[in-house]
């Protein structure tokens, strides 16, 4: 058991050592296969294991594999419960698809191997993350998966972009990370311990309100950060600069679902501060309406995806902040499902454009690449939220849920409609862009069908895009009562039943036709300029990056040279220069003094004779 | 009577730089060294097998009195605090001077000044008599000086003349502080005392404990640097050879954060409770200041450099939050940044042989050119900036999350750090080895050659052990650091912060 | 009446010598070998007689001679033990000098011995007047030293500016020898000693002046701020080959004779004297490193050094009877040192001439790498470094001036010694971090005995940097009676 | 009314002091000299005044021990003098201030 | 009675000289100068009952000494006037200054007692030559010895600075 728990992990790491020796040598398709071989067979490892759970005999599990801070009552130790399973099948399924997609997409790079190590690398760290025991360890596979997403977004290291966007990810994950230690001190002052079972059982009987929403509000910053939700989303369009699949893998599917991971693990701290959980669903609902506003004006067929998965992710963040955690981690691996998909489909259609990623420059690529039309099709209703397709299920039961708590979350629930709709409006856009009307690129380029490689994992993912939804419908909560041992006292939202339902169903899918209709109105004749200052707007993002990089890049440096060439150069060692050179020029002021003349030597010692004559008399002569 | 191994880990290097300074064969100075510096590494690794863990006083004692009437003998001994900062110095040494190719002039002279140095370095470690302390830890400077001075870059004079006179000048008011301590004491003890031992039987005055723990203080915050004492750092950092900043990053700096450890916390420990936020407030600085100096550096070894003060100033931190993970933070720190910032300097020395240029312009797009040597260096600056599975992880979270328990407000500043760290040292690297080759002269640099592959794995292979499994090293240093806060305990109305209190229900209810 | 040969046996052996030296030579001629013959002989029975009376004398075992005018004991004999090699070493470190002037390097030779028999003397004399004869006899043969080289550069202007305000200063401490007369009806050492303890003055004006009179005599002697300022001319002008017994014996003689001064007669004023003394090292260490730091010149450099260090020596004084042990080890220590680098300095800028320019060591590493290793390691003991004697000197001093709650004494000294290092260091960087000033120029050629003169210092300042116990044993002996 | 000791006493400090300004005054090597000669003098008389009040031999033992060594020092430097006139053809201090700083 | 003329009569006779001494632009007066305090101080010795140093006084310093000077005078050059500009900035003052406040600081230390050590007892002594020999060659045996050192170092002075041989009128 334990030994098997372990070779989920063992698996990728072993890959990747492999690949790091020799990754080089075996080159194309070798790497590929033994990477691809490596994360399947984990895949299937976790499938072996969570078979007890979906016969409902499976208990939580660990594997111990050594003491490694008892400072902190914590040892390397896996987890192996139904939210760890989930999230185990999730990354790995998903990923080994990828890893297959990535042997063509990457073929005839001269880093093959090397792209392979540090995909495995992050499979790795990203099991870490999610099979992690504790805070400690969770923490080191939340800041590995940071590695390995800088190693790969900034993998094209000779573009500038590439490696700056890489820096930028690191370091805005990093601001994230410093919220993740802090509420690790807290933890730790509080329970003495990272251990998740003391936490989590301790954390009813040891934190009062304060303390709880101080953690929660304080993990929400590192989660904000790792999934990209307000204000730290930053990074994600950026880390478009990487190679494709490692946008699908991690800057969709996987890693920037780490936040909601977390939050769902941390439930039992989180219903302790409802405060913190209603922040939560707020950044959620903004991050997801934001983002999607944005998406609409995005000309970059990747950018429409990242900016489209970080709205996702707000629905996520919603879920979670309502409690109703199986709903946002159901929404996390549909999610995985369709939006991998789409990033594939997109991949494939750049590969075919000869690396052209500018919407306006496509067009009429239906009939040029028909599979990934068909398959990026499924996932553009899927994320629109068309029933019976995956996407409906998740976002409908997250809205639901959210509906149910009532009151002011209501409004949460409106802004969650809204951007179903323009989720529905922007993907629509991107889907005639590419795929309908007139061809617009340039003249000599010749777009055709990815090969098989390529097209096999689009199938894959697009049959579970259409049937992953099946797994927890309102008519049979599979995945709920799956995941139900985990959140074990906890006080959970559903999603209501009977005619509510209903309707609420009915909304949402309406939002979604009414936007998808109103996107074809426009964009099915020539395509309309999108130009004038609201698309401007838009299309930069409301100029929140630009901000960032004036007050905090820029304004940061200057500030800091200032401090490192006056403050610390002239000030500090100025001083200290300053006081060895002032005593040498004392001796040169000094030394006039010694005019060289007998008489003045004498008048010297005189005058010293008469100083200690004064002394001494004044020591009983009067 | 056993083997005096610890007099044997100073005398070796000592009596082997005489030799080597009248080596016949010029040649064979360095051979003779390094073998001399692997012996030691051999003796320090027997101590390391042969210490009892778990133990928290002295072990291995050494004591010879020398002279009565001042009460000051040769007295050794190693406990969990010292024994990894000794161990680190014997295995820093034979890198630093297998990296040491570059020197070709007065090469004799130039192994012997390391082997003095070591000599000094694991005696200040080792001793336990504050005057023998004080001779080893003065007589070091005189190594480093020539080191800097001879073999430096352009400035090297200015550099050398500084570090050595800025550093006695603290140890001035050190030796003040040491002659009076022993007068003071001598009135309880029954004759004046210089050993360390004894003098922790003294009851000192507060204001006595203040002003000593001032002399002692600055002595050793010029050493560490903390924050407004580290201007000599970047200037002898940089002019120093490859081997000096190794060993001066290396151990060197160590050498004031253990003697605040060693001495300042346990001979004062009312001073010490009493000037905790002083120096807290310092080291939070160090921490940001020097970090963010750091980022506009436009010179890779004053980068480090800088980075050194930031780094130091979490040991700091972690030595005056008065817990034990706090404290066992600092020690694991000391050693880890010996380990990172030491290889992060060879690094740059190897680039500098090829390009002769420390100027971080003058470089772009190196990783297409020499992978390896990029790869490596990507690395070590992960480990630099606390990445989870490198060493380097290890003590800040300890220091971070330790120190959070007794100073909170310090703790959460300090957290900072780390972003600012990631920020200096990736667009360090990002400037030096990402994007296109924009200089022609390093198109067709040589990748790493064997020996330096010889002097990197072992250093590699230690930090990612020391990432991954750092209980071994915890466990030597639990003991001793628990040790200093129980007599700290003792001695003052402090009380060590227990887990599990803050924000409490139970406790509260 | 006490005649005792033995207790005189040391300026004996000295005046034999001389005698012997002169007679012979102005008979035969036989040159400097035997000029060398005759001070071995005259040294040799000097230093050996100075240690019978060390063993027999030391510590408790001290004696009054010849009605209470010698005292021979620890302190005096540990003087003689001192001197008498010091003028050894001198005499080898300037023989290049005495071969230099012909025939009258007999004079030469004679002086040095007189001087060090007087130094000696100032040491056991137990009467103000024999104090002031035996200064007189010491002071007179360093003036005639000084300006040696009548020709040469600056030695006779250095000889005269020494001798007109070496009159002077001793003129003045000749006032103080008169009014303490005057106060205590006595100019027997003891007898005032005994007198001041027995009664109480209600009128001290006069005994006070006196005490200031002498300290001013003293000061100039040792070469204490303000009454320095004769050190750097003489010391620059002085002929390379004398300077370092200049320096050296200078310490010796003024140390001995204002210890026991201050310690055996004034012993219960250490009230009085002890502030002002302190006053003097304070002045003295500022004074000599500030100026030494802006220097150009290693002998005039030196010069300014051998102030500070008057004052560091000082430091122990103030703690009276107790520190003289402390102020031995210093003076022992620090004499060698000076011997040794000045010798250098006559190797390097030849032993006739005065100045020694710094640009003359530039590079010397490269040129004769022994010459400037052991000079770079007296520069390090002089700017009490670990591991030289020079430290363990500081750590005496400053030991002995805590014990006597001089701490504020202590900390300006540490600060001083710091600033020292800015031109100890200087040196160090010229020879060893600059290239050399003429790549002509040869490694000058070193004769044994300047061998020894610069080898044997560099051992002592190594072993009793090393192990110095056994010499702070000796010199908690060296006390007077 | 008689004259006391402290007579004497009061004109040989009163010598010394004009002795002393001869040396800070005056540029004559030789002068200079003299003055010292007198304070030496000044001094005597104080040895011997005291001597006296103290009815004791010993002032005028030192007096006569201080004129030999004034004898002598007088032989020095005298010798010194006529060997710098000898290289200058002056015996004025003003004119010897090379070595100064 | 007597003792208080000639006290006055010769102590203003001794300043003169003094005075004298210092204010002659010629070396010669000087001297002279100096001479007239000599014997001034001489005549005081006697008054003082210190027969056999006065004596000496006339005899070496007055007579020896003071000759040996006016040698040496005349070797330099007797017309060697010297002017009275001081060129050293505020020596004057400085000087006169610190003259004052040395002879002040004098007389106030002794203007109680200018002797307080105790008096001998036994009935005056008389510095005649018996006297004085019997104190030199018993008590002050060895410091009369010692003054041999002094004159070998007076020879051998004079003859290392003021003896030129033939063969090396150049050297140093």
């Amino acid at each position: 058991m334990a030994l098997l728990l372990s070779l989920i992990v063992l698996l990728p790491l072993a890959g990747m050592l492999f690949l790091f020796a020799f990754g080089k040598r075996i080159g194309e398709p070798g790497a590929g296969i033994v990477a691809t071989l490596t994360v399947g067979g984990s895949f299937l490892t976790a499938v072996v294991l969570a078979l007890d759970f979906f016969t409902g005999s499976g208990a939580t599990e660990t594997a111990r594999w050594f003491e490694w801070l008892p400072a902190f009552g914590v040892a390397a130790e896996l987890r192996w419960d139904q939210l760890s399973a989930l999230m185990t099948l999730v990354v790995t399924g998903v990923g080994s698809l990828i890893h297959l997609y990535s042997i063509g997409y990457m073929h005839g790079d001269a880093r093959f191997g090397r792209f392979f190590t540090y995909m495995n690398l992050f499979i790795v760290s990203m099991l870490i993350l999610v099979l992690a025991n504790n805070f400690a360890l969770m923490f080191v596979g939340w800041e590995l998966v940071g590695l390995s997403s800088y190693l790969l977004i900034s993998f094209w290291f000779e573009r500038d972009t590439a490696a700056a966007a890489g820096k930028k990810a690191f370091v805005v994950n990093r601001v994230g990370d410093v919220g993740f230690i802090v509420a690790l001190m807290l933890i730790f002052s509080v329970f003495g311990s990272l251990g998740f079972d003391t936490v989590f059982e301790g954390a009813r009987f040891h934190l009062t309100e304060g303390m709880a929403t101080a953690i929660g509000l304080l993990l929400l910053i590192g989660a904000a950060g790792k999934s990209a939700q307000l204000p730290l989303y930053v990074w994600l369009p950026d880390a478009m600069e990487g190679p494709t699949p490692v946008s699908a893998l991690i800057h969709a599917a996987t890693m920037v679902t780490a936040g909601v991971y977390m939050v769902a693990r941390t439930g039992s701290i989180f219903e302790l501060a409802p405060v913190a959980a209603a922040t939560v669903a707020i950044v959620g609902a903004a991050t997801a309406l934001y983002a999607a506003t944005i998406a609409i004006a995005q000309r970059d067929i990747k950018r429409v995806l990242a900016y489209s998965t970080i709205s996702q992710l707000g629905y996520m963040f919603m879920g979670v902040g309502a409690a109703a955690y199986a709903a946002g981690v159901f929404h996390l691996m549909t999610h995985a499902f369709f939006k991998a998909l789409l990033f594939l489909g997109a991949g494939s259609v750049i590969h075919g454009m000869a690396d052209e990623q500018d919407m306006h420059r496509m067009g009429g690529l239906a009939r040029r690449m028909p599979v990934t039309f068909a398959t990026m099709a499924i996932a553009w209703l899927a994320i629109s939220g068309i029933p019976p397709l995956a996407g409906f299920w998740s976002k409908d039961e997250i809205l639901a849920a959210v509906f149910e708590r009532g009151g002011s979350w209501k409004i949460l629930w409106g802004v969650g409609l809204v951007t179903v709709l323009l989720t529905a409006f922007y993907m629509t856009r991107m889907m005639w862009l590419t795929f309908f009307g007139e061809p617009r690129w340039e003249a000599g380029l010749e777009p055709r069908e990815s090969p098989r490689i390529m097209t096999i994992p689009l199938l894959a993912l697009a049959i579970l895009s259409v049937v992953g939804g099946l797994v927890n419908t309102p008519f049979k909560l599979t995945l709920e009562h799956f995941l139900d041992p985990v959140f074990e006292g906890l006080r959970l939202v559903h999603a209501p039943g009977g005619s509510v339902a209903w309707i609420l169903a009915g909304v949402s899918v309406a939002a979604g036709i009414i936007g998808i209709g109103a996107a074809i109105m426009r964009y099915r004749g020539p395509v309309p300029a999108e130009s004038g200052p609201g698309w401007r707007l838009l299309g930069n993002g409301y100029y929140v990056d630009d901000l960032y990089a004036g007050v905090f890049a820029r304004g940061g440096k200057l500030g800091a040279a200032w401090l490192a060439f006056r403050f610390d150069a002239r000030g500090i060692d100025g001083a200290v220069e300053g006081v060895g050179a002032l005593t040498r020029r004392v001796g040169g002021w000094l030394r006039p003094l010694q005019t060289g003349f007998v008489r003045s030597y004498g008048l010297a010692i005189v005058a010293g004779a008469v100083g200690l004559l004064a002394w001494f008399l004044s020591r009983g002569a009067f | 009577m056993t083997f005096p191994i610890l007099s044997a880990l100073i005398v070796l290097p000592a009596v082997s730089g005489l030799v080597v300074l009248f080596v016949k064969r010029e040649e064979l100075a360095l051979p003779l060294a390094v073998t001399s510096s692997l012996v030691t590494l051999g003796g320090a690794g027997w101590l390391l097998f042969e210490f009892e863990t778990g133990e928290a006083g002295f072990q291995f004692v050494e004591q010879v009195s020398w002279y009565r009437p001042w009460g000051v003998g040769w007295h050794l001994g190693v406990d969990g605090i010292s024994l990894l900062l000794v161990a680190l110095t014997a295995f820093l040494f034979p890198i630093a001077l297998l990296a040491s190719t570059a020197v070709t002039d007065r090469i004799r002279q130039y192994a012997a000044s390391m082997l003095f140095l070591q000599a000094g370095i694991i005696g200040v470690f080792l001793a336990l008599d504050l005057l023998v302390f004080f001779i080893f830890w003065e007589a070091m400077l005189v190594p480093m000086y020539f080191i800097i001075g001879i073999w430096g870059g352009e400035r090297r004079v200015h550099a050398a003349v500084k570090f050595f006179i800025y550093t006695a000048l603290g140890s001035a008011l050190m030796f003040a502080g040491i002659l009076s301590l022993g007068f003071l004491a001598s009135d309880q003890l029954g004759g004046p005392t210089f050993d360390f031992v004894e003098l922790l039987g003294a009851d000192l005055t507060r204001t006595a404990q203040f002003w000593l723990f001032a002399a002692f203080g600055l002595s050793f915050a010029i050493k560490v640097p903390i924050f407004p004492f580290h201007t000599w750092l970047p200037d002898a950092h940089v002019e120093a050879p490859t081997a000096g900043s190794v060993i001066l990053a290396g151990v060197l700096l160590k050498l004031g954060a253990y003697g605040l450890l060693r001495f300042n916390l346990t001979l004062f420990p009312e001073a010490s409770v009493d000037l905790v936020p002083v120096l807290a407030v310092l080291a939070v600085i160090g921490i940001l200041y020097g970090a963010a100096v750091a980022i506009v550096q436009t010179d890779i070894k004053r980068l480090v450099a800088y980075s050194s003060v930031s780094h130091l100033g979490f040991v700091v931190l972690g030595v005056f939050s008065l817990t034990t993970q706090g404290l066992q933070g600092g020690v694991i720190q000391m050693v880890n940044h010996g380990l990172t910032t030491g290889l992060l300097f060879l690094l740059v020395g190897m680039i500098y042989e090829r390009r002769h240029t420390r100027e971080i312009s003058d470089f772009g797009g190196l990783a297409s050119v020499m992978p390896l040597f990029a790869g490596v260096f990507l690395f070590t600056a992960f480990a630099s900036i606390g990445l989870p599975g490198l060493n380097g992880f290890v003590g800040e979270f300890f220091v971070l999350v330790g120190s959070y328990l007794s100073l909170p407000g310090y703790a959460i500043t300090a957290a900072f750090g780390v972003v600012l760290a990631a920020v200096y040292l990736l667009w360090a690297y990002q400037r030096m080895f990402n994007g296109e080759v924009t200089v022609e002269a390093n198109r067709g640099l040589p990748d790493l050659t064997i020996r330096e592959k010889v002097i990197l794995v072992p250093m590699l292979v230690l930090i990612v052990f020391l990432g991954v499994y750092p209980k071994p090293a915890l466990d030597i240093i639990e003991p001793s650091v628990d040790a200093v806060l129980d007599r700290i305990e003792l001695k003052t109305d402090y009380v060590v912060p227990e887990f599990g209190t803050t924000g409490d229900l139970a406790v509260q209810k | 009446m006490n005649l005792d040969f033995l207790a005189v046996a040391p300026t004996i052996a000295i005046t034999a010598a001389v005698v012997l030296l002169l007679m012979v030579d102005v008979v035969w001629k036989p040159g400097p070998r035997w000029w060398a013959v005759a001070a071995a002989l005259g040294l040799v029975g000097a230093t050996t007689a100075s240690v019978w009376q060390w063993v027999e004398h030391r510590a408790a075992d001290g004696e009054l001679f010849f009605s209470d005018m010698l005292a021979v004991d620890g302190f005096s004999s540990f003087a003689g033990m001192l001197v008498f090699p010091v003028a050894g070493l001198g005499l080898m470190a300037g023989w290049g000098l005495v071969t230099g002037v012909g025939r009258r390097g007999a004079e030469f030779v004679v002086l040095v011995m007189i001087a060090a028999s007087g130094a000696h003397l100032m040491a056991a004399s137990a009467n103000l007047v024999l104090l002031f004869i035996a200064l007189e006899v010491f002071s007179l043969s360093l003036y005639v030293l000084a300006g040696f080289t009548r020709g040469g550069d600056g030695a006779d202007e250095a000889a005269l500016k020494y001798f007109l305000l070496g009159a002077l200063a001793s003129a003045v401490f000749l006032y103080g020898i008169a009014l303490v007369f005057a106060a205590t009806g006595t100019t027997s050492m003891y007898g005032a000693q005994s007198f001041l303890e027995s009664t109480l003055i209600l009128r001290p004006g006069i005994l006070l002046a006196g005490i200031a009179l002498l300290l001013v005599g003293l000061g100039f002697k040792v070469s204490a701020a303000p009454f320095h300022v004769w050190a750097p001319d003489v010391y620059q002008g002085a002929p390379g080959g004398v300077t370092g017994f200049l320096a050296a014996g200078a310490k010796i003689g003024g140390f001995a004779a204002m210890a026991r001064v201050l310690v055996v007669p004034l012993e219960s004023r250490i009230g009085d004297w002890a502030p002002a003394v302190a006053a003097l090292a304070a002045l003295s260490v500022v004074v000599g490193t500030l100026f030494a730091i802006a220097q150009t010149d290693l002998k005039r450099m030196l010069a300014y050094s051998s102030v500070a260090h008057a004052g560091f020596i000082m430091t122990a004084l103030v703690a009276g009877a107790d520190g003289v042990g402390d102020m031995w080890f210093y003076v022992a220590t620090y004499a060698v040192q000076v011997i040794g680098a000045f010798a250098i300095a006559a190797v390097v800028s030849g032993a006739m001439t005065g100045k020694s320019p710094l640009s003359d060591y530039a590079g010397l590493a490269v040129r004769s790498p022994m010459l400037a290793a052991v000079m770079a390691l007296f520069m390090l003991a002089m700017g009490g470094i670990p591991l030289t004697a020079g430290f363990v000197g500081k750590a005496a001093v400053f030991r002995a001036a805590i014990n006597a709650d001089y701490l504020w004494l202590v900390i300006v000294g540490l600060v001083a010694a710091v600033g020292g290092l800015f031109f100890y260091l200087r040196l160090i960087v010229l020879m060893y971090m600059q290239p050399l000033s003429d790549e002509s120029a040869s490694a000058p050629g070193v004769p044994l005995g300047v061998r020894l003169a610069i080898g044997l210092p560099a051992v002592v300042t190594i072993v009793f940097g090393f192990a110095p116990w056994p010499l702070l044993d000796w010199v908690r002996d060296a006390t007077p009676l | 009314m008689t004259v006391t000791p402290g007579w004497y006493m009061a004109l040989a400090a009163f010598l010394f002091v004009i002795g002393t300004g001869g040396i800070l005054l005056r540029r004559n090597a030789l002068v200079m000299f003299m003055s010292v000669e007198l304070m030496l003098n000044a001094v005597n008389l104080t040895f011997v005044a005291a001597g006296r009040e103290l009815n004791v031999l010993d002032g005028q033992v030192s007096v006569f021990f201080v004129m030999v060594v004034a004898a002598a020092e007088v032989v020095v430097g005298l010798a010194i003098i006529v060997a710098v006139f000898r290289k200058r053809q002056t015996a004025s201090v003003d004119e010897l201030a090379e070595l100064r700083g | 009675m007597v003792e208080l003329v000639l006290f006055i009569i010769f102590g203003l006779a001794a300043v003169f000289g003094a005075v004298m001494m210092v204010w002659a632009r010629n070396p010669v007066y000087s001297a002279m100068g100096l001479m007239l305090t000599m014997f001034s101080v001489a005549v005081f010795y006697v008054s003082n009952s210190a027969h056999f140093v006065a004596a000496v006084q006339v005899i070496i310093y007055a007579g020896a000494v003071m000759t040996l000077f006016l040698f040496v005078i005349m070797l330099i050059g007797v017309d060697k006037e010297e002017d009275r500009t001081e060129n050293l900035p505020l020596q004057r003052p400085l000087a006169l200054g610190l003259m004052a406040l040395f002879g002040g600081g004098v007389v106030v230390a002794g203007r109680f007692a200018w002797t307080t050590g105790v008096r001998n007892p036994l009935d005056p002594v008389n510095g005649t030559v018996e006297a004085i020999g019997n104190e030199l060659f018993r008590r002050w045996v060895l410091p009369f010895e010692i003054t041999a050192l002094l004159l070998i170092v007076a020879a051998a002075g004079a003859i290392a600075l003021a003896f030129f041989r033939d063969d090396e009128e150049v050297d140093g």
